[in-house]
């Protein structure tokens, strides 16, 4: 073993339960000096609750830290950050109402005198670190205003600009796509080269290996093992995390693909112009484009969630309009939002009831609600989607956010839809039920429903798809075939390249 | 998989468990309060008593339920208390100066009251306004109106048939007793047992995530807030029938007793988060706080100091009990 | 403090053939306006802007009590405006039972120039700067149903009758009920109003004379019928046969208190209220109810008008017009029912 | 990347429009009532009248920003006009009954009003418990104290040195004013200068996000409603020097005129946005309303119906002025 010293970050024996749930059991952590250290495990192997519990958030019941050499306790995160230890959190929290600025430098503002804001030089050392990062707003623009992905970028910026020696990064990458990626990733290199540790989650394998020198591993709040990534495959890593192996997390399935179910055409909105495709009978239809570029907002109009400025969609070949989502599920038109906390689920409510939610009418009787139908139902179906809950009469606020994901799914699962639009249907979800995910979808096609998949990950797109739509800046530009991508002719560089605007 | 399994035994212990308390960890403080009462005074215990305390909460009763409903989506109901005030001038307007057929007037004071429990739920939801500020303008415009109505008068209601409504009995059971049975059996079939119940739980709970599931938002606030007019109107008729007068200085500050029953049986104000059971025991709570104190005969400036104390301490000891926000 | 009972005990023999004269109440006041006490010096037009302009701050406009005495104000001004006798009036000014809206209302009366104001106090100390920053301006101030603190000083004329009184009077109407004493019930308007305090006062005082009467508390019900509905049903539970009366601050309470005894059997309760309101005048009109003490709110505020008729005319006036409280029965409640 | 330039561009330039309407929408709703108000009544526009109105709107004033406070921080407090109660009490119990020097007094009563301030932050903030509830059981408790020191008599205050605090003048100017001034400048720089402002909007604005940025909840909280409960006393000593009495009964209600004052000001009920600005003219409003109706003489059932109808309406103006969740 190494000697003590090249740890700057250890964690031994850290336990902690919320409620009955276990969610850490005697777990270890230790990060080097200048080290990208990535933290692997499925959906609720307690990822988080360890990181909240090395910033304060959370009291561990058992276990001792240590940080620097030096015993190491804090309340929260102000003193975590004095301490130097800063963390960009999963999931996005912006301040709606602050100003880029203010939330970048918010419990450290700058002062006269400590008493009274200096908002003049703030903003100007804001502007510095904005524009360090290339980013394309001002230091006064309200958070509101940005999209999910800029929000994630500003909460890197947010750590990063802390000083810290060692900054946590939970799945910083899970909204963010390949060109900002990159950004992140040299900054990453550079924090390294200052000798500043990150511990890096993703369940972005490719990632891992490209950004990380070592990996801790855990599984259903216990540690399983720690090691140098050179030392292991992609493959080792997965059994180490699932506990068993994944044969392969694409799953694609053949099937046949029938007449066309969905059409629209030239459909013109908020973020998108003159949209034309048609989607089948048994295809998974993937679309792919950077972020911003218009994918989610077609989506959204499409399902009645947004406006639509011209253009028409057909259904089974009959012309029709979506005013609300309710119109849209009731024609047979579902989908699964990307913004799962805002538009998925009701946290306090139990995952039986979010499953049923939209599948109400069909299962009552009289007025009333057939309950033990529905009961039976729900249960099927979490089980089907191997769901992690100790029972569905549990509140989706105690779910980790995968299986949060998962009961998303299920919802549409039992609607059993004509047209499925899945918005990042694997954001955060760890690669188990990732493929569990995509094998669910191949099945949906199958049944014969048309499955459009939007995704910001190129190799789920490429091996997902019967057809890819690349998007760039709220256009098409260019259609890809499943065969051109099985016989080689169209390799990730090239549809990269059309999402940037090549031909 | 072992662990899971393993958990799931527990789970469904603690699960059961949490449920219970959920739903009757109040209950245990309407039991501590019962017993408490009753060493205190033993007049507290008699059957008489609990009938007549079951009467006196039927207008807190009613209000109460329809404020858990508006609750629940995530808003409030400030204008009940003018509501009955409305109902009351209406009533009176119509029966003792037009003559009116009694049913037929507390149609139409139902009528006006679902009316404007209607225009609640519009603004809410059309608009987006925050429901303190719509219905505490409503409160405003309803009771204003009650004044016009009556010209600030006092209308002696001396109809037979109409004083009935609140002093005649069904074998031993009063009417008002009735009513609110009746009433608190339908709203939990609502809440708990159709589907509209499940849209309020979901847009009280997560808006967003509703309409995305096909809920219509406007539609399921403005049944909420519509059902509360009508309650509150029902409130009204009981109200008028009791004091057999109808004035429009009646029924201010109604709706905190409503609140508080309401919070008391564990309605979140955040929304999404309500059992029709424990909003029935946190009215008995309201109804036994008023009815103990004055059996016990607590000192007249110590009584507003009481009460205040008791819903805080049941709030908070009902919250150390299943530790949830409260 | 102490001069208060002694006050009321002044107008009580006047108030004895109260009944008989009350029937036509503003000439018994403007008869008044003869005698010694009067100062004829008082010039109308204050401000000297040509035109006289009344202002009229009421206490509420929600009470039922006060409903009837706004409306012959209202209708009582714009007749006297559409006559000529006076320019302008502000119409009826909300005083919200609230003496800092009193007082804010007290400025604009200065603001729009009114030469005299009729003010309903809502408190005898809280209102009183109301009273004094009009009388400051040089408004004469005409104070209407109860004195302020400094109402003998600076106001031009009172006319009202004594809170202390009208609770004697409850009291006396229920030891005359019940010879043999027992037990009774006080329902409280809300805690700190002066009308609760004097009324609660002056049957403290006359109840401590009669120790066969046991109270058996004070409940607060902030004027609200039910509220005093649920103390009946509650005080009958617990004393059973031996609760004898309900005492209410007002007869709102006192016909919902009866309402709720009668309802249960128990029409041998005495409940009695002030105030004279039309439900429990016809509740005692039709033998429901013994009685209830009946205050000429109306009378009261045409007394003032006659007080500015006078001044107008440059005649004299009284200084104080106490319109008695009555007490209404069976044998006069015909007088007082619309 | 072109496009995203120029929507920076763009983008300046609606959030500076926006920032303009959120800030002086409310404004033109102001000037627009102070036309109208001026054509149908000319005594309105003597300056008379405005420093009339404005020692008026003192009292409201000084809730109204403490509620705006805690609004912020996604809470509202019920206590306020009991609070005045409780301050007017302890006032004359100390100054008429005690003999005490009214400094000294006015110190115990501030102090005594902060401490239940601190109270309901406590609770809110300890215990996290829902605001409303909180505030409404400490209203009732602080009212009862009210009833109890007061023994439920209205003590008069007679001491010249303490009614000046309402009656005597800097200049032309009374002293309520000034004091209204001196406090709006100090909220204004406190909610907008300093860093516990800030925390205040991110508390309001994103409480999990505040806490993961190190900002305290409890702390920030606290500080917002002990500033309430401060500016509060200020409020109850103005009131007991206006009305030199003091008495338990006084203050019933006055939340909702502070609620309205703050709404109109464009604070939003969900938290995280207010500008001391837009309460001022929100302050006004109200004042306006009520000098307003009472100087052009609307017939008096009509007016609640008409205050109801202004707050409903301004806030819908606002809203299409600038979009915006009213
Ligand atoms: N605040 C909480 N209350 C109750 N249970 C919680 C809470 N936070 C986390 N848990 C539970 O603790 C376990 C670990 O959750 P955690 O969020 O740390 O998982 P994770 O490894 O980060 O997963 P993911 O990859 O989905 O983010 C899960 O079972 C989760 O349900
Ligand atoms: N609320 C908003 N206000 C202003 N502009 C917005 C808003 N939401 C999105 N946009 C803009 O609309 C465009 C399309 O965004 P959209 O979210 O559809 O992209 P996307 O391709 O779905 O990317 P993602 O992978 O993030 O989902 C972007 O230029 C974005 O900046
Ligand atoms: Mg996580
Ligand atoms: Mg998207």
């Amino acid at each position: 073993m190494e000697k003590k010293e090249d740890y700057i970050l250890e964690c031994e024996g850290i336990s902690k339960a919320f409620g009955g749930t276990q969610a850490l059991s005697n777990v270890q952590l230790h990060v080097r000096r200048g080290e990208v250290h990535a933290l692997l495990g499925e959906n609720g192997a307690g990822k988080s609750t360890l990181m909240k519990t090395i910033i304060g958030l959370y009291k561990a019941d058992a276990g001792s830290i240590t940080f620097e050499g030096m015993p190491y306790s804090v309340k929260g995160p102000v003193e975590a950050i004095a301490a130097g230890i800063s963390m960009i959190h999963q999931e996005l929290n912006p301040e709606p109402y602050l100003s880029i600025a203010e939330s970048i430098f918010l419990k450290r503002e700058n002062t006269f005198g400590g008493i009274l804001l200096n908002k003049k030089e703030q903003n100007r050392r804001a502007a510095e670190i904005l524009e360090k990062f290339a980013f394309p707003f001002g230091p006064k623009t309200l958070m509101q205003e940005l999209t999910l992905a800029q929000v994630q970028m500003i909460e890197i910026i947010k750590a990063v600009s802390c000083d810290a020696q060692l900054i946590i990064m939970d799945e910083p990458t899970s909204s963010l796509d390949s060109e900002e990626t990159e950004h992140l990733f040299r900054t990453i290199r550079e924090l390294k080269g200052k000798g500043v540790a990150v511990i890096y989650i993703s369940h972005r394998m490719d990632e891992i290996f490209e950004i990380c020198d070592r990996v801790s591993v855990f599984r259903d709040g216990t540690f399983v093992n720690s090691c140098e990534l050179a030392d292991v495959t992609k493959d080792e890593l997965i059994s180490m995390m699932v506990g068993r192996n994944v044969a392969n997390v694409f799953p694609k399935t053949d099937c046949e693909i029938g007449e066309t179910v969905f059409k629209v055409e030239n459909l013109t909105g908020n973020g998108f112009e003159n949209i034309n495709f048609e989607v089948h009978k048994g295809e998974i239809l993937g679309i792919s484009g950077l972020v911003g570029s218009g994918r989610s907002e077609t989506m959204r109009a499409i399902f009645g969630l947004d406006k639509i400025k011209s253009g028409s969609m057909y259904l089974e070949g009959r012309k029709m309009v979506n005013k609300s989502p309710r119109a849209a599920i009731k024609k047979g038109i579902c989908m699964v939002n990307e913004d799962r906390k805002e538009y998925g689920l009701c946290l306090f409510r139990s995952i039986r009831e979010n499953i049923s939610l939209p599948n109400l009418p069909a299962r009552q009787r009289g007025i009333l609600i057939n309950q033990k139908r529905e009961k039976k139902e729900c249960n099927e179906v979490a089980k089907m989607l191997t769901v992690k809950a100790a029972s569905i009469e549990h509140d989706g606020f105690s779910l980790s956010g995968g299986n949060q994901q998962k009961v998303v799914i299920a919802k549409w699962f039992m609607a059993n839809p004509k047209v499925l639009i899945l918005d990042e249907p694997t954001r955060g979800v760890d690669v188990g039920a990732k493929a569990e995910i995509h094998s669910l979808m191949c099945e949906f096609a199958a049944k014969g429903m048309a499955v459009i998949m939007i995704s910001s990950e190129l190799p789920e797109v490429m091996g997902m798809s019967d057809r890819i739509l690349i998007y760039h800046e709220g256009k098409l530009n260019g259609e890809v075939l499943r065969k051109e991508i099985i016989s080689g002719a169209m390799g990730q560089e090239k549809i990269l390249a059309k999402e940037f605007g090549g031909k | 998989m072992a662990v899971k399994e393993e958990k799931k035994v527990l789970g469904i212990d603690r699960d059961k468990f949490r449920m219970f308390m959920g739903k009757y960890g109040i209950g245990v403080v309407l039991f501590i309060m019962i017993i408490v009462i009753s060493i205190m005074e033993p007049a507290f215990r008699s059957a008489k008593n609990f009938i007549n305390v079951a009467t006196q909460v039927s207008i807190n009763g009613m209000i109460s339920y329809g404020m858990c409903l508006v609750i629940t989506t995530g808003g409030i109901d400030l204008s009940v208390g003018a509501q009955l005030a409305l109902v009351s001038c209406i009533l009176g307007q119509f029966i003792t100066n037009f003559g009116v057929n009694p049913f037929l007037a507390c149609l139409i004071a139902l009528l006006a009251s679902t009316a404007f429990g209607f225009l609640n739920g519009f603004f809410v939801a059309r608009f987006n306004m925050f429901p303190f500020v719509v219905t505490l303008s409503t409160q405003l415009i309803i009771r204003g109106l009650a004044q016009v109505i009556s010209g600030g008068n006092a209308i002696p209601l001396t109809s037979e048939t109409f004083q009935h409504i609140y002093s005649s009995k069904v074998g031993p059971i009063p009417l008002p007793i009735v009513i609110l049975f009746i009433v608190t059996v339908v709203v939990y079939i609502m809440l708990h047992w159709t589907k509209f119940g499940r849209y309020i739980f979901a847009v009280g709970g997560n808006v967003h995530a509703a309409i995305a599931s096909g809920v219509s938002e406007f539609w399921t606030k403005v049944g909420a807030y519509t059902i509360s007019g009508l309650l509150a109107g029902i409130a009204g008729i009981i109200f008028t029938a009791k004091t057999s007068s109808a004035q429009s200085n009646i029924g201010i500050g109604y709706e905190t007793d409503a609140v508080a029953a309401c919070v008391l049986g564990g309605t979140s104000f955040a929304g999404g988060v309500a059992t029709i059971p424990g909003v029935v025991m946190g009215i008995f709570i309201i109804g036994f706080i008023y009815n103990g104190m004055n059996l016990i005969g607590i000192e007249s400036y110590y009584q507003s100091m009481t009460k205040g104390a008791v819903i805080i301490g049941a709030v908070l000891l009902d919250m150390v009990l299943n530790r949830k926000k409260g | 403090k102490e001069e208060a009972p002694a006050d009321a005990a002044a107008p009580e023999p006047a108030k004895t053939e109260a009944p008989a004269k009350a029937e036509t109440p503003a000439p018994a006041a403007t008869d008044a306006a003869a005698p010694a006490d009067s100062s004829s010096d008082v010039v109308a037009d204050v401000n000297g802007d040509g035109k006289i302009t009344i202002g009229y701050i009421s206490k509420n406009l929600v009470d039922p009590f006060h409903a009837p005495i706004n409306a012959a104000a209202q209708e009582i001004f714009d007749q006297m405006k559409k006559d000529g006798k006076i320019d302008d009036w502000t119409g009826v000014l909300d005083g919200e039972t609230d003496p800092n809206k009193q007082i804010d209302r007290a400025d604009e009366c200065i603001t729009k120039n009114c030469d005299m104001v009729i003010i309903l106090p809502a408190e005898a100390t809280a209102s009183d700067p109301a009273v004094t920053k009009m009388a400051d301006a040089g408004i004469h101030v005409i104070v209407v149903n109860s004195k302020t603190d400094s109402t003998d000083k600076v106001a031009v004329s009172y006319c009202g009758s004594d809170d202390v009184y009208a609770g004697e009077l409850l009291a006396k109407w229920v030891i005359e009920q019940v010879p043999d004493g027992g037990k009774y019930a006080h329902c409280q308007g809300i805690i700190g109003n002066s009308a609760q305090i004097q009324r609660g006062e002056g049957l403290a005082n006359t109840m401590k004379d009669h120790p066969e009467f046991e109270s058996v508390g004070d409940f607060p019900c902030d004027w609200a019928a039910d509220k005093a509905a649920n103390v009946a049903t509650d005080m009958m539970n617990k004393y059973g046969d031996d609760l004898k009366a309900i005492i209410c601050d007002n007869d709102d309470m006192s016909s919902a208190a009866q309402r709720a005894c009668n309802d249960a059997g128990r029409k041998d309760i005495v409940c009695v209220g002030v105030d004279g309101n039309q439900k429990p005048l016809e509740m005692v009109k039709a033998g429901e109810m013994g009685a209830t003490v009946l205050q000429d709110g109306v009378g009261q505020v045409k007394a003032a008008v006659s007080v500015i008729d006078a001044i107008i005319a440059g005649q004299p006036f009284e200084k104080e017009n106490i319109v008695p409280f009555v007490l209404v029965t069976k044998d006069n409640v015909d007088q007082y029912l619309k």
